[in-house]
């Protein structure tokens, strides 16, 4: 199995890092985070037709680069480090993820290279963002196709031409597409999408109702199908976590080299030495890792605890991360002028989504049951 | 003087000129020309020379009685001990009096962006030009200084001298155009701190305080002043909802001064909400996450109780060194960190919202956004356990970087 | 609620201490430890008849001096700052407290004052030594009083002369007796104490089996009992914690204040201050829990979480605080010449002795969620 | 010289020389004297100045025909690579070969008692009398000193040049009466390592390795060899059990050698039993416990591939900062002590007992009184730390307390 990138990886790695250092300074992060949409298209654009991010993981086939896990979790690494804002998690990784592996190839053929090229915009609505199990107590399909209830937290569906949806129907789940676009037109379509207050204010959250609302069905959902595609969205976001604490990090290391208190630099203090030395250890522990579970996907293992371990260990050390990066800035570290708290907000409401890490420890022991 | 002779007269005292018709200041000055604004300061200055027993009776009796006292807010009331301690006569009776009245707020000027966790190597410049001190520099961390008339300077007026004696300490008005206060927002949207930029600010000679070259020795005086009253509740005892003018001003300057304070709750954690917020969201049920909460819950009580028994220890006048403010200190931002671990775990992927129409009308969003305040301010925890190891452990100091003439101390930019 | 202790109790915690300090100072310690039965009978003898420790928390109707579990805790805590040597915990703690709680008055009457006197010795067999929800579930008695089954883990067995036992039986558990003199007499009597190798050697560990014993039962034990009673054992355990914690803490701190390495006291380093200044605040706390557990006992709140609570944080703090001392010592604090193994053994032992941490957690999350 | 030539000729060799029957020094001395000992050494000095990767084949050779190689026990080889590197003609001649045939067994003779995380603060003393070098003082947790013939020495020849400065590297003899060696038993039970004492021993003016002064220099390269063997396997490739002299002698051997890291895989956690400890007590059932397994089965596969990417990386020949040594070290002591808490908790109660009838034969004991050891040996956790954040983070040096002459530098009595 794959230990390193290759260097193709590594070039596109730099080509990603170069493209979001130069369009995603914190002062672009701090513009669009306090707009309504959080994405400046241009920079879609780009990202989506000159870069080609959008369809990395897409099979040639419809209209992607026929890459995997491996490649889109080197982008979203990037995209966590320099907090890029915009809705790829949500379109390229969520709802892309969920056609790959739950629709029909006709809706495949339909909507892929529309999400591939960037052109429309998915998302994923899921009525439970804590634990595959769960998805279905609360949103649920009629057998024409109508679907009831809510889901309380959709990242991006403010952004969204087209929605799937993990519905509960008679005798099991499946998945259901609404076309925005389309709907509009449908009188009392029974469709409410409000925007939230999010914690994290890069990444755009809605609740999302449905009261009688017409879908098309378009795929099977097996439990089984369920956890991998939760596995496969929660390495993207181990990555994505993996990167926000690398920066983090690397400028808190910088600041214990520069700041001076009673005549010498903080970072000469034993006591500050000693945790970040045991961040270290932390962080190569979860970069590893995450990694390793990207390539697990990669190869097609079926059933793999990696993904729930990276997401577990990814969580805690970006949070302590953030919090250590706060507490050795001081006074400063808590002010809204300086930037270490916009990745903090990430690393906590990441932290929750798509599961606590007590919960996916508790998910990966089941499967390590399962294995021996 | 007996408790029960000081009640008597307080109480006829009261019968005979309290009214909730007077203004404010009339009040408050009624109060200070009859002694019973600040018992426990000197007879001259418009106390009683009361012992802090007798002082606090006082205010049972005007709390029992829901009557209005004099002013005393944080910032005021380490201003006017301060000015008690080290002032001279003239300044004494210039500023104690309309501290009590209320009719001058203040402000502390002691942070700069450059010493956080070390007060005495601020570097604001004060200058004696042509009769007054002129000073240039930046603090930071004032609270209310955006509503101050006056505050306490700690400003350099020697650089080199080594950094503890080239200190002075003044009283500065904030109303002049060398002052500039600006709001400094925090993280959790909240804006309860200022920085003050001096740029040729004035403070006249008569206002420099306790001597050239004296103002860490002040400024401790303060400080100790500051850590006291750590422990002590915010919230006014008088019942603020009642008829009456008195009544009215009363809240509207408590508002004042609380409003930056309304988030200290959140930044403890809101261990209080923990129970309640499991059993609402099922959270209870969760094995690992009831070990959490098991955990938290230990060391609230913990350090509820080793509070107790420290304040059993100090009254009963036992030698045994009690674990100092530092320990409390400590504990509390272990305890927040810990309440924030398990409101994540309660709230799960909910803990991504935050605003009113998110867990406990956004209260939970808060505490999260809040907890990382209570490790840094009043001192990190660094310093906090460098003074446990250092003066409670007794462990050996290192050798000191900051010796020697302040210029030549390595220092931020 | 007493907050602190009395003159008095001071002045009684101030004649134990001196007494363990000339009575058991480390090479004693070592000396006993490998011996059979484990201590020194003239120690004792003095322990019992001159201190009256071991008649402390027992009623003054039969035999002691009247006083309850802060005062038993007291010398708990000195026995565990001296490592005292004997069968203290066994008799005076375990078998005392369940003859107590739950004795009839004719078999306290018959048993507590040589107890008190410290004339007799007893051990408490429980077939389980985790969790009181699961006594009874391997040693049963029949109707005629005749014990069956298997107690892993009994301490001070060796050395008692009698023996209570708590044993399933229809309907219920009882109490029962068994005189260790007497039975010698019996024929095959099916009784088998075998001495087992302890990690703290201090404390003398046997197997105890039955195989069709004769026992007398000598009263009722409800689950509300036995609970209660593992709380009075599991608060004077917590004291004992405490007391060699302290003894480990303050060692170790003077140690850092002597030792050298790269020209400085190793205490000057920061990275230790900032450790021990940490561990100073679990000391105080569990300090302060235990003591507030063992008057919560004395008040007779019926139903508390506090002695659960003592247990867990004191066993927690026990073992930070032998890691500590060991590794602060670096190498020497590995070897079997210096003392600080002894404590760690004991701290080992006594975390697991009557409850696990965790255990005692979820055992005080059940009692809290109870009260509210 | 190609890969498959080498082969050729050492498997060609080998069916013409080798046969268990040769006694074990017999047959190393043909090995020796044929070149085939040390491939990597030096033509001059018994070898065939092959690089690593040839040396390697040919260890494979060796391994895959189950044939016993040149002796190589950890302090044997640690004394013959420092001697090759600093040595003489003279040294080498006299040295090498009774290391390669298994003759001559080395201790190493660093540490000292007041100097544990600090080796160049030794301070057992050498001074040259009469044209020899006589040295007293104390060394400890020398593994095998008991079974050595010589030992590779630091010593100090000058106490008045910084620490660094005065120290000096010797060979010295263990078979003299100024050297007593002394089990030291650990709190395990095992007695794995010894203290030896000199008084007035003996080095003659010959064995000085590098000159006078430069014995830092030479530990250094001593060090370094320790690091790299710190991952390699202690166990010999060759299967022990087949008949024929030279296996019943080099099993002999073995087993002595490996008998004081006996309890080493005890001291790492054992994390390869608890999966079946849960199975087996049920514990698997406890979630609390299933979160604490959980994270230990994290951490080991982190580390697992953590240094898995670092060797791909060196063997890549990559630019980028590896992470050193020290994390792995670290990591490896995090690692034990949370399979220490695990076992605990699975073992409940039980973890009262040791010994043979205890759980896993007393294994389980045996990792909870063996764990502290692993966050000490071999350079503490706390300097793993130092090292980290200073040498892979770049964070700032303490300013140094031990320069200047050695004597004046604080050090314990």
């Amino acid at each position: 199995m794959q230990l390193t990138l290759s260097e193709d990886q590594i070039d596109f790695q730099d080509m990603v890092a170069r493209f979001l250092e130069a369009s995603s300074p914190p002062t672009e992060v701090r513009r669009l985070m306090a707009t309504e949409s959080g994405y400046d298209p241009e920079v879609w654009r780009r990202l989506s037709s000159e870069l080609g991010l959008t369809g990395i993981h897409i099979p040639e086939t419809w209209g992607g680069s026929g890459f995997g896990p491996i490649e889109l979790g080197i982008a979203t690494e990037q995209m966590g480090r320099y907090l890029y804002c915009g809705p790829f998690f949500a379109s390229s990784v969520m709802a892309t993820y969920a056609l790959l592996q739950m629709a029909s190839d006709e809706a495949k053929t339909a909507l892929l290279p529309g999400l591939a090229a960037g052109e429309t915009l998915g998302c994923l609505v899921l009525d439970d963002l804590n634990d595959p199990v769960k998805v279905g107590s609360s949103l649920a399909a009629d057998a024409s196709g109508h679907l009831q209830g809510t889901a309380p937290l959709v990242v991006d569906a403010n952004n969204a031409d087209l929605m799937l949806v993990v519905a509960r129907e008679t005798g099991g789940l499946g998945l259901y597409l609404l076309d925005l676009l389309e709907i509009q037109d449908t009188p009392a379509n029974g469709l409410r999408i409000t925007p939230r207050q999010a914690i994290d204010e890069t990444r755009k959250l809605c609740r999302v109702s449905f009261d009688h609302t017409p879908a098309v069905r378009i795929g099977d959902v097996t439990r089984q199908g369920l956890n991998r595609l939760w596995d496969h969205i929660i390495v993207a976001l181990a990555h994505e976590m993996i990167g926000g604490a690398q920066r983090l990090f690397d400028s808190t290391i910088e600041y214990t080299r520069l700041r001076y208190q009673f005549g010498r630099p903080i970072g000469s203090f034993q006591g500050l030495k000693h945790r970040c030395a045991d961040l270290l250890v932390q962080l190569e522990f979860a970069r590893s890792v995450t990694f390793h579970a990207a390539a697990c996907l990669d190869a097609g293992n079926e059933v793999a605890h990696e993904p729930a371990m990276a997401k577990a260990m990814a969580s805690d050390l970006y949070m302590e991360v953030a919090r250590t990066a706060i507490q050795l800035r001081g006074g400063i570290g808590f002010t809204w002028e300086d930037d270490t708290h916009l990745w903090f907000k990430r690393a906590k409401s990441a932290e929750v989504f798509m599961g606590s890490p007590h919960l996916h420890r508790e998910r990966m022991m089941t499967m390590l049951e399962a294995i021996s | 003087m007996k408790d029960e002779d000081i009640r008597k007269e307080l109480e006829s005292w009261l019968d005979e000129h309290w009214s909730p018709d007077h203004s404010l200041v009339a009040w408050r000055s009624i109060l200070v020309d009859a002694g019973w604004a600040a018992t426990h300061w000197p007879t001259d200055f418009h106390g009683r020379g009361f012992t802090s027993q007798q002082a606090q009776l006082v205010q049972q009796v005007f709390a029992n009685r829901n009557i209005v006292p004099a002013a005393s807010s944080s910032p005021r009331g380490l201003a006017a001990e301060t000015i008690l301690a080290h002032g001279t006569d003239e300044q004494k009776a210039r500023y104690l009096r309309p501290i009590l009245t209320g009719e001058h707020a203040w402000c502390q000027l002691f942070s700069e962006p450059g010493s956080g966790s070390d007060l005495a190597g601020a570097s604001t410049r004060a200058a004696l030009r042509d009769g007054q001190w002129v000073i240039n520099g930046q603090k930071v961390w004032n609270t209310s200084a955006h509503h101050a008339d006056f505050g306490i300077l700690l400003a350099r007026t020697n650089f080199d001298l080594p950094k503890h004696q080239g200190l002075s300490y003044f009283l500065i008005s904030m109303h002049q155009p060398g002052v500039e206060v600006r709001p400094l927002r925090q993280m959790n949207g909240h804006a309860s701190f200022n920085e003050v930029f001096m740029t040729d600010a004035v403070v006249p000679a008569g206002d420099l305080l306790g001597g050239e070259g004296n103002g860490w020795a002040v400024a401790a005086t303060t400080l100790s002043y500051e850590r006291q009253s750590f422990r002590g509740s915010r919230r006014s005892a008088v019942n603020l909802d009642l008829p009456g003018r008195v009544y009215e001003e009363y809240a509207r300057e408590q508002a004042i001064a609380n409003e930056p304070y309304s988030w200290y709750p959140q930044r403890e954690g809101r261990v209080d909400l923990v129970m309640s917020r499991a059993r609402e969201t099922g959270a209870i049920k969760d094995p690992a996450i009831r070990q959490e909460i098991a955990r938290l819950l230990s060391m609230q009580q913990a350090n509820g109780l080793t509070a107790a028994v420290a304040e059993a220890k100090r009254r009963s006048g036992s030698n045994e060194i009690v674990p100092s403010g530092s320990i409390g200190k400590l504990a509390a931002s272990i305890i927040a960190r810990q309440a924030a671990h398990v409101h994540t775990m309660i709230a799960g992927a909910d803990a991504m919202a935050a605003g009113p129409d998110s867990a406990v009308d956004g209260m939970i969003a808060e505490v999260l956004l809040s907890v990382p305040a209570i490790s840094i301010a009043g001192g990190t925890d660094e310093i906090q356990r460098n003074i446990i190891a250092e003066r409670v452990l007794g462990m050996p100091k290192e050798t000191r970087s900051d010796t020697g003439p302040f210029r030549d101390i390595k220092r931020n930019a």
